[in-house]
């Protein structure tokens, strides 16, 4: 299984960890070209990566050539392979899109491009990695680059939330490191398929599980700890909140869904199951009825995260469901990619707003200039996604996890999917109609301040444009995931 | 009790005197403080795990403490700017409580 | 006899503690963490672990004590009852707190006591191949060799937390340290004092550094030594905070990393894998990463301690 | 290779409206004359297609698309006789509304984005027509809402605005309905082709767990009817009456209730059949809800004052019949709800045509404002009477046909009250389009009217259409035994697709 | 019992009770002058007896040399840290200013 051939592994760690240390050497005026050929790079290394998964199965490298448990593994199985890709496509947009918003900002563009770099690589990193501690490592280091980006604005709100931000997601670290401690003491490895086998369904696992799974949460901004998210996610920069919402908070979930599909499966009990569940369902209302409440546009797409990522943790109850697994799984990890795209798009049109208009009151888009219609074309069709509607990727999975729900007699989760699709197009319309609105009489209110780079314009319609492309046929992206999917999953 | 016992314990206790300052006190040295002893307990923790087979010590562990407390020096640095920018700017030495 | 004394410091520990938490001063807090930091290291120390030991006394305790006696001080307010501070917790809340604590530590308490030591760990593999590592320190050689990819992202952090600490930097003279009291000289045991510690410091780090092969020590360490020698440079006046990151202290940052990196990437032609060292070259290949490292680690702590950019020296 | 591409036909047409979307988008408000041209060449192109499938039906070939697009699930477009009907209607008039529509908004801003959107509303029709499982069915319907929203609030005034909320806060409810009635029938059964007759799983499946099936059809059901405005889910629709006039036909006649009502079709016929769904006691209900919203609709149609709002409830009452004519069983009343699918379709895109010509000739938006109108536009006004008698059934125009067949029908099946719910719908038809036609014709001006722009009582492309689509009320009652004719299309429908019924 | 072993144990004792006196007088002393007093003086004569005493059970000159290392680094440390508290007590309380020799 171990095909040590599969050098595009580390490569997806290593180059853009590289690029962002050469954009540092260099400074800000050169960043920017550098950024472009380090993504480039990355994209070819996770192309390679995900071709071979696609081809061959999963794949695993032993880093130093050290076989776990002795070494750290990496690996790659379909979830990773999407994961990757997924954040290679976002990843590429907001670098494009970095490159003409930064434009001109010497200090904050001086700032930003290492820090997203080094961002980018530890989420590649936290997605192929199979080593406890090796991910803890990651985390933190996606931690310390997402916490600057939100203070960058550098006013008391920002602070605030960049604040808040830290003090939970270290907290949250710590908790996941107490239990990976747990773990190693009652198994002597870190690595996770090996936990998976050795740790059982004791009590002290339980308690080690407990404590990362409460940490991941608190990362993932699962209800109820996600007060952290929607200020620190509206108060960073667009390509910041982009990366924030669709990569690095999405991390957390991918996490959860891997450490309890992988190592704790024994623990997976239909109480638990249902525990998560619960929690995943109350992050969909609760974030939607947030996201219904606010007045600000990236506020409403901040809390729209906050339920969207909720929908993945219904897996958790549906996984130990025979009739429900399969599709339920396939629907949770569809879903993470489909919000991944949509809500990047999202943010980066909602930053162009913010650029061009120099707020994003949504009492002051009524009668939005034409410049930006492409923006508000984007923003409209990344929420289609988010609504789940077709014929989108975000349909697609909820479509599956839907299915997986009623096939498993399972229909308290139906009415949560359901319910929270309504709830999307409540907050989504209510965005989308306001800038429908003919303009006041005293003429429109946003006029723009300053003109839109295209690049920045058509960013974000790319990567709507990505979800319906998606939204077409789920099948190759399943196939893929179908690689080294757990047994009861497959 | 064995030694390494000993110091399990004190790790957990040193982890719940951490979470309780993280719950009780609310300006920001206080809680990065109490960051810092929940991370104290951690490694207490991996450490005393590392020594409790008698003849033998795990150097696996202590790697980790290693890392674990140059991360902890990273962040605590970081976090201690960001609490002085923080306060520079509101006057606050303290997060106000959830708005919203 | 020797449980006695684990008691004792266990309980010390302990007591420091619920000192750092519960005491009125904030100051008093701070310095009685800094003391638990040189508990903490003495409990290392009996447990075994002297290289953490050193690096807990010098990093857990030293810089991160120094880098919290700098915020204290900037977080005074410039007069008194300026701002009433937190309010504190209603009594229910604090109870709540408690509880929430105290089911905590039971539950850990008890899952750490009930787990089994395992027969096989990849500790007992770590020691049974360090021969392969081509170091004889176990620590370095899990540290370089079988985990070096952890070591390699830890430094990475450290070098985004000066980047983060960048982004949220203060004006230069308010940074740091901020400015010595004004109208008065230096004292006058400052430079014979700093004649004897520099030079001194410069050769423990290098013993350090070397040492770590096969005896406790190693780049954390020495890293940590110099970081302390950039701190008391920085406190004397010896250097002075800049604006700008000069080129050299940016090759300085990254160089160790680059350094690492290149090598573990070369792995992947040289050796079995990337971040495998070719066997002949594994320990020079290792002292090399190790002392890029050591820069690595030292020079962002200096950084963030001082609250700048960049360093200068100043002539007197 | 000729033959491939002849089987992909429909991939085709929908693909056409779609580019015609993106195009049209794509050019921005600016490009005025090529936008036009766009419209009409992809309008154009599209009936061709259509009439082209409709044809090679009529020789026995099929026509079916279909791409996985989840494990176990495709994406199926096929063309029988019942998806082609609709097709042709909406086709065909796609083409009249977008003349109709180019000359209605001309000077008006936003037109990119609307006619953006309103391809990509004919493309989801189109795809609800030639949907070929329930799951494309809900793909093309949840679109459908999608498309039309921004045509409703088109004004983007607040009256636009609230009108748009109801209309979604109704078809977003309906479509979580379909959606999660779809995904439940997915779950029990799997996926298989539509039927007529029903789906032979669906039966076995009903067989065993009785309630479920009834559960599911409910809400299938209900999911179509929010669109289909069947009683009480048609208060979006003569709230939808403040977008521009073109939207109003497409909303009407064309798109969004009809969709709503072949969708009932297909469900009662082709997933569960009529027999199960009578042995579920759910077409009496259905009759039943069909019947009140017939009388309801007729009823709200009198008190209203402005002249669309009247049309609007005279829609959700007309609408019902194609249910009616679905619930009540029989072949006969399922040939008189089909053949009215396109008779209430031409019926009404010439009403609103027509009112939309008033209000923009005169100005004049109440029904109280229009008397003497007849003298000032008499085509507009002959238009508007031809489709208003057939919509009260006289003969021998469209409406009377199918009113006629869903009576007999209804006899043969021994449900005789549904004579009655005719004869009053007849009667209170008669009651609110009667007024008009006097006040249009017989009274005389209140006032001076706005004068003639050039020799035509109207812009040009505001008068063809109604004329056109007038014209076609008339043929198809006249020549309804002709088998071309829509009433001929249905029975070659049901004579083929339901003999058991 | 070696004379070395006894001398030793001795020499430990006694550098404890130094310690012991000198933390009593950082607790009990009213001034900060005096309690510095009482630390710098008692502390570092009671770790020179460690220093010695366990000097005296080292295996090797070699790690004699590094206790005495230690002893004459704390020596250095803790002067230099009472001169600095010293003269910072002083400018708190306005006392004189002293140039350098």
């Amino acid at each position: 299984m171990a095909e040590l051939g599969a050098l595009s592994l580390p490569l997806a760690f290593f180059l853009p960890l590289l690029t962002a240390l050469a954009a540092f050497l260099l400074g800000a005026r050169q960043a920017p070209w550098l950024a472009g050929i380090g993504a480039l790079a990355t994209v070819a290394a996770v192309a390679d990566a995900v071709r071979r998964v696609a081809a061959h199965g999963p794949q695993a490298y032993h880093l130093g050539g050290w076989a776990p448990p002795l070494g750290v593994e990496l690996y790659a199985d379909g979830l990773a392979a999407l994961m990757l890709a997924m954040t290679a496509a976002v990843a590429l947009a907001v670098t494009a899109y970095a490159g003409a918003y930064l434009h001109g900002q010497g200090q904050a563009a001086e700032r930003f491009w290492p820090l997203w770099l080094v961002q980018w690589a530890a989420l590649n990193g936290t997605f192929l990695s199979a080593d406890l501690f090796n991910l803890y490592v990651m985390l933190e280091l996606v931690t310390l680059t997402a916490v600057p980006l939100v203070a960058m604005a550098g006013d008391r709100a920002s602070l605030g939330a960049a604040m808040r931000y830290l003090l939970l997601a270290l907290i949250a670290s710590l908790a996941y490191l107490l239990g990976v401690a747990l773990l190693y003491g009652g198994t002597g490895t870190l690595h996770l398929r090996e936990v998976g086998e050795l740790a059982g369904a004791g009590g002290p696992t339980a308690v080690a599980a407990a404590l990362v799974t409460a940490g991941l949460l608190l990362k993932a901004a699962i209800f109820p700890l996600h007060a952290w998210l929607a200020p620190a996610h509206s108060s960073a920069p667009a390509p910041a909140s982009a990366a924030l919402s669709a990569l690095v908070a999405q991390a957390g979930v991918y996490l959860v869904l891997r450490l309890w599909l992988w190592a704790f499966p024994a623990l997976l009990s239909p109480v638990v199951g249902w525990g998560l569940g619960g929690l995943g369902a109350a992050s969909v209302l609760y974030g939607s009825l947030q996201a219904l409440r606010q007045s600000r546009l990236k506020p409403v797409i901040a809390y729209s995260t906050v339920a969207q990522l909720g929908y993945p943790l219904l897996l958790l109850p549906l996984a130990a469901v025979p009739a429900a697994a399969s599709q339920a799984w396939q629907g949770a990890a569809y879903f993470i990619v489909a919000h991944g795209l949509a809500k990047a798009g999202a943010f980066l049109a909602a930053g162009n707003v913010y650029y061009s208009l120099g707020h994003d009151r949504l009492a002051g888009l009524r009668g939005l200039a034409p410049e930006l219609s492409a923006s508000v074309l984007a923003l409209g069709l990344a929420w289609v996604s988010l609504m789940g509607l077709p014929p989108t990727a975000g349909f697609l999975a909820k479509w599956q996890l839907l299915s997986g729900a009623l096939a498993g007699g399972q229909w308290p989760w139906a009415v949560v999917v359901v319910l929270g699709g309504l709830l999307a197009a409540g907050y989504g319309f209510r965005v989308l109609a306001t800038a429908h609105a003919a303009a006041p009489p005293g003429g429109p209110v946003g006029r723009p301040a300053r003109r839109l780079p295209w690049r920045m314009a058509a960013t974000p319609l790319l990567l709507a444009l990505a979800v319906y492309l998606l939204g077409v046929s789920a099948v190759p992206a399943l196939r893929l995931l179908g690689q080294g999917a757990p047994e009861a999953l497959g | 009790m064995t030694q390494a016992g000993l110091y399990t314990l004190a790790a957990s206790a040193l982890a719940g005197i951490g979470v309780y300052g993280l719950l009780a006190r609310r300006h920001l040295l206080r809680r990065i403080l109490a960051v810092n002893l929940l991370g104290n307990a951690v490694f207490l923790l991996l450490v005393a795990f590392a020594r409790r087979q008698p003849g033998y010590v795990d150097p696996v562990p202590h790697a980790m403490v290693l890392t674990g407390i140059v991360v902890a020096v990273s962040a605590t640095a970081f976090a201690l700017a960001l609490a002085r920018r923080y306060y520079a700017e509101t006057g606050l030495d303290h997060l106000p409580e959830d708005e919203g | 006899m020797g449980l006695a004394f684990d008691l004792l410091l266990a309980g010390g520990l302990l007591g420091l503690a619920l000192q750092v938490v519960a005491s009125r001063g904030l100051f008093r807090s701070v310095v009685l963490f800094i003391a638990l930091g040189l508990l903490m290291a003495l409990a290392w120390a009996r447990l075994a672990a002297p290289d953490l030991a050193l690096a807990e006394a010098a990093i857990g305790a030293g810089l991160t004590g120094a880098l919290l006696l700098s915020a204290y001080r900037a977080l005074q307010p410039a007069e008194e009852a300026a701002d009433p501070g937190p309010a504190a917790l209603p009594r229910w809340g604090a109870l709540a707190a408690a509880v929430l604590s105290g089911a905590l530590v039971a539950a850990l308490g008890w899952a750490a006591l009930g787990l089994e030591a395992p027969a096989a760990s990849a500790g007992r593999e770590a020691l049974a191949r360090l021969g392969e590592s081509g170091v004889k320190s176990p620590l370095t050689g899990v540290l370089l060799g079988f985990r070096a990819i952890d070591t390699l992202a830890e430094v990475v952090v450290l070098l985004v937390a000066f980047l983060g600490a960048r982004v949220v930097a203060e004006p230069l003279q308010r940074a740091g340290p901020g400015p010595s009291a004004p109208g008065s000289g230096e004292p006058v045991l400052t430079a014979p004092l700093l004649r004897l510690v520099v030079p001194m410091g410069v050769i423990v780090a290098g013993y350090l550094l070397w040492s770590g092969g096969h005896q406790p020590g190693g780049a954390f360490q020495a890293g940590a030594v110099l970081a302390a020698l950039g701190v008391l440079l920085r406190l004397t006046g010896r250097l002075q905070p800049a604006a700008a990151t000069s080129p050299a202290e940016r090759l300085a940052l990254v160089g160790g990393i680059v350094l690492f990196s290149a090598i573990g990437l070369a792995g992947a032609g040289t050796a079995s894998a990337v971040l495998a060292y070719p066997e002949a070259w594994a320990y020079p290949l290792i002292l090399a990463i190790e002392t890029g490292l050591a820069v690595a680690i030292a020079l962002p702590l200096t950084l963030l301690f001082s609250g700048s950019a960049g360093l200068r020296w100043r002539e007197r | 290779m000729m033959a491939a591409a002849y089987g992909l036909l429909p991939l085709a047409a929908l693909l056409i409206a779609v580019a015609t979307a993106a195009i049209v988008f794509a050019l921005g408000d600016a490009r005025r004359r090529q936008r036009t041209f766009w419209n009409l060449f992809g309008a154009g192109a599209k009936l061709v297609l259509v009439l082209v499938m409709a044809y090679g039906v009529l020789q026995g070939d099929t026509f079916e698309v279909a791409w996985p697009v989840l494990p176990g699930i495709t994406l199926r477009l096929a063309a029988d006789r019942l998806a082609l009907l609709f097709a042709v209607l909406s086709a065909g008039l796609w083409l009249v509304t977008t003349v109709y529509a180019i000359a209605y908004l001309e000077g008006s801003g936003q037109r990119a984005r609307f006619f953006g959107f309103f391809s990509l509303c004919v493309a989801a029709t189109f795809g609800i027509a030639l949907a070929g499982n329930p799951f494309t069915f809900l793909c093309f319907y949840e679109l459908l809402t999608l498309a039309t929203y921004p045509l409703v609030v088109h004004r983007g005034h607040p009256a636009a605005l609230a009108a748009g909320r109801t209309y979604l806060i109704h078809t977003l409810g309906g479509g979580a309905a379909l959606l999660a009635g779809t995904a439940a029938l997915y779950a029990a059964v799997g996926e298989h082709p539509y039927t007529p007759g029903g789906m032979p799983a669906v039966a076995e499946w009903a067989a065993q767990a009785p309630a479920a099936a009834t559960a599911v059809l409910g809400l299938l059901l209900g999911g179509v009817a929010v669109k289909a405005a069947l009683f009480p889910l048609q208060g979006w629709l003569p709230a939808a009456m403040v977008a521009p006039a073109p939207v109003s036909a497409l909303l009407h006649a064309v798109a969004v209730v009809k969709a709503g009502a072949f969708g009932v079709v297909r469900i009662v016929e082709d997933v569960y059949g009529h027999a199960l769904a009578a042995e579920l006691h759910v077409t009496p209900v259905l009759s039943a809800l069909a019947a009140v919203t017939v009388v309801y609709g007729s009823v709200r149609a009198l008190a209203q004052v402005d002249l669309k709002r009247r049309l609007a409830f005279s829609t959700v009452s007309q609408v019902s019949f194609i249910t009616l004519g679905v619930a009540v069983g029989g072949q006969l009343a399922l040939v008189g709800g089909l053949a009215h699918l396109i008779h209430q379709g031409l019926m009404k895109v010439t009403l609103f045509f027509c009112a939309g010509n008033y209000a923009e000739t005169l100005g004049e938006h109440r029904i109280d404002a229009l008397d003497g109108a007849g003298r000032r536009m008499p085509a507009t006004s002959a238009a508007f009477t031809v489709a208003a008698l057939g919509m009260m059934g006289a003969p021998p125009l469209a409406g009377f046909i199918s009113k006629w067949y869903l009576g007999i029908g209804a006899l043969g099946q021994g449900q005789g009250w549904v004579v009655g719910v005719l004869v009053a719908s007849t009667l209170l038809n008669a009651a609110y389009f009667l007024p008009i036609l006097r006040r249009l014709w017989l009274l005389s001006a209140t006032r001076d009217w706005p004068a003639r722009a050039g020799r035509a009582e109207t812009h040009r492309g505001l008068l063809y259409p109604p004329l056109l689509t007038a014209a076609a009320v008339l043929l198809a009652g006249l020549l309804a035994a002709a088998p071309l004719s829509p009433l001929g299309w249905a029975v070659r429908i049901v004579e083929q697709g339901y003999p058991g019924l | 019992m070696t004379l070395a072993e006894l001398l030793s144990t001795g020499l430990l004792g006694l550098g404890a009770a130094f310690f012991l006196t000198g933390t009593v007088g950082l607790l009990r002393f009213p001034s900060t002058f005096a309690r510095l007093h009482a630390l710098t003086k008692a502390d570092n004569l009671g770790l020179g007896c460690v220093a010695l005493g366990l000097a005296l059970q080292a295996d090797s000159g070699w790690v004699a040399a590094k206790l005495a290392l230690v002893w004459g680094l704390a020596l250095v440390a803790a002067t230099a840290s009472a001169h600095l508290l010293a003269r910072c007590i002083l400018r708190e309380r306005g006392g004189t200013r002293r140039t350098p020799p």
